[in-house]
């Protein structure tokens, strides 16, 4: 449910591979309306893991699809953090 | 145009693979199969400088759901560039420990640039799209792996020009 | 390098050699396999004007002796160019039904790239440089397969330098 | 044995692949010192084969080894016409 005083709504928040280490404690929701916003979120709190959400290989997904770090959120989207992939 | 896509953690049975592959039309005339196997060591770095570091086990994450999305886009990429009777690509996750079979590409096509190409594009575009990310344990401390600029390299080709 | 060159009259089982490919060495990262088959057709001619002739079976006739020297000779030329770590080139004779196995060509290597492009090298040459030669029987009448423009300009790519 | 007379030498010769079809009464040895001499021997009874031989594509090799139509041959040499190949 969006929080009805800020208008902020309500994002799963993933962190894959080495993010994942840095974000143990980062909780699985939180309230922000863009992805850059989510990240400035948890500069206080998770320094380590900010700056590796800088690195500008890092990818962002809503719901699975590649987007920019502007994209507008809607309440229930899936973020997902993606470092560079090493499958195959 | 016949494609298998799985992303699972059992292990894969080439032979059975090969079977399908072959047997999907009398047109099959080229079957080429690619098979990424674990080494027991791992390079630190490329160029030189590298080092070789023996490995205990390697472990593979991926996200469900955009995975299977991404690998069906892939596998019709190459369907588009490609004159290609199936495609079969399967690709582990989980815990795995050298000698282990990760990944499978396999294509019948009528001829055989046809089948080594597409491979290749799968492969490439495998390493470098698709949302899996690897872990090895040497000594019980896990590290995660580095993605490769070869590999951004190798993919990179396959961009602009239809042709290489 | 573990070279395995066989030619044979009887079937091949890519099963078999795709394991004794991977066991080589714990060093093998990457294998590669193409298999030929015969399709239930043969195109009379290259380009514009080419007609499918459906065919009964295809007969392959070799220079024993030669042909065991020249594959040698070829897969030293790949064991030269590439890191391999093992390769397998089987190559069928006698008479072959629609379906049937042709030729398998196996290369384990460290590296994909080396293992891809080792492959396609070894096919390209096997089809322009070793001495066998095809015919297919249609409504009971023998008729010698014509050699094909494309396997030759095939071939030339990996002349000259040591880069496509 | 050579020819004691003539100085040529006995060789054995091969045809493959297309040129077998037009070379089944060809004696299977010839006396000739070269390739093209064999080829030049073969023209008045065999000249649908010799038609075949003078395509550019055609090789000779002599025990085993391609050489030139113009390779000196010894007793015993084995020589084999070789039309393009086609395998794979």
């Amino acid at each position: 449910m969006a929080n009805l005083e800020t208008g902020l709504a309500m994002i799963n928040v993933l962190f894959f591979g080495r993010l994942g280490d840095f974000a143990k404690q980062v909780p699985s929701t939180i309230e922000a309306s863009t992805p850059a916003e989510i990240r400035d979120l948890l500069a206080a709190d998770f320094p380590e893991l900010v700056r590796e959400l800088n690195q500008p290989q890092v990818l962002v997904s809503v719901n699975k699809m590649i987007v920019g770090w502007d994209q507008p959120l809607f309440d229930g989207c899936e973020v997902a953090f993606l470092p560079p992939v090493t499958g195959g | 145009m016949t494609d298998r896509i799985r992303i699972q953690e059992q292990d894969f049975d080439l032979a059975e693979e090969y079977q399908l592959l072959r047997q999907t039309d009398s047109a099959v005339g080229a079957v080429v199969t690619f098979s990424g196997l674990v080494r027991d060591f791992e390079v630190s770095a490329e160029g030189a400088g590298s080092v070789m570091n023996s490995i205990d086990s390697l472990s593979l994450q991926h996200y469900p759901g955009m995975t299977e999305s991404l690998l069906e886009k892939i596998v019709e990429q190459a369907n588009q560039r490609w004159n290609l009777i199936a495609t079969t690509v399967i690709h582990r996750v989980g815990d795995l420990a050298p000698k282990d079979q990760i990944v499978l590409v396999g294509v019948a096509s009528q001829h055989r640039a046809d089948a080594f190409e597409a491979a290749q594009f799968l492969m490439d575009y495998l390493k470098t799209q698709a949302t899996f990310w690897k872990s090895v344990k040497r000594n019980g401390e896990q590290q995660w792996i580095e993605s490769k600029a070869s590999d951004q390299q190798a993919a990179a080709r396959w961009d602009g020009s239809d042709d290489k």
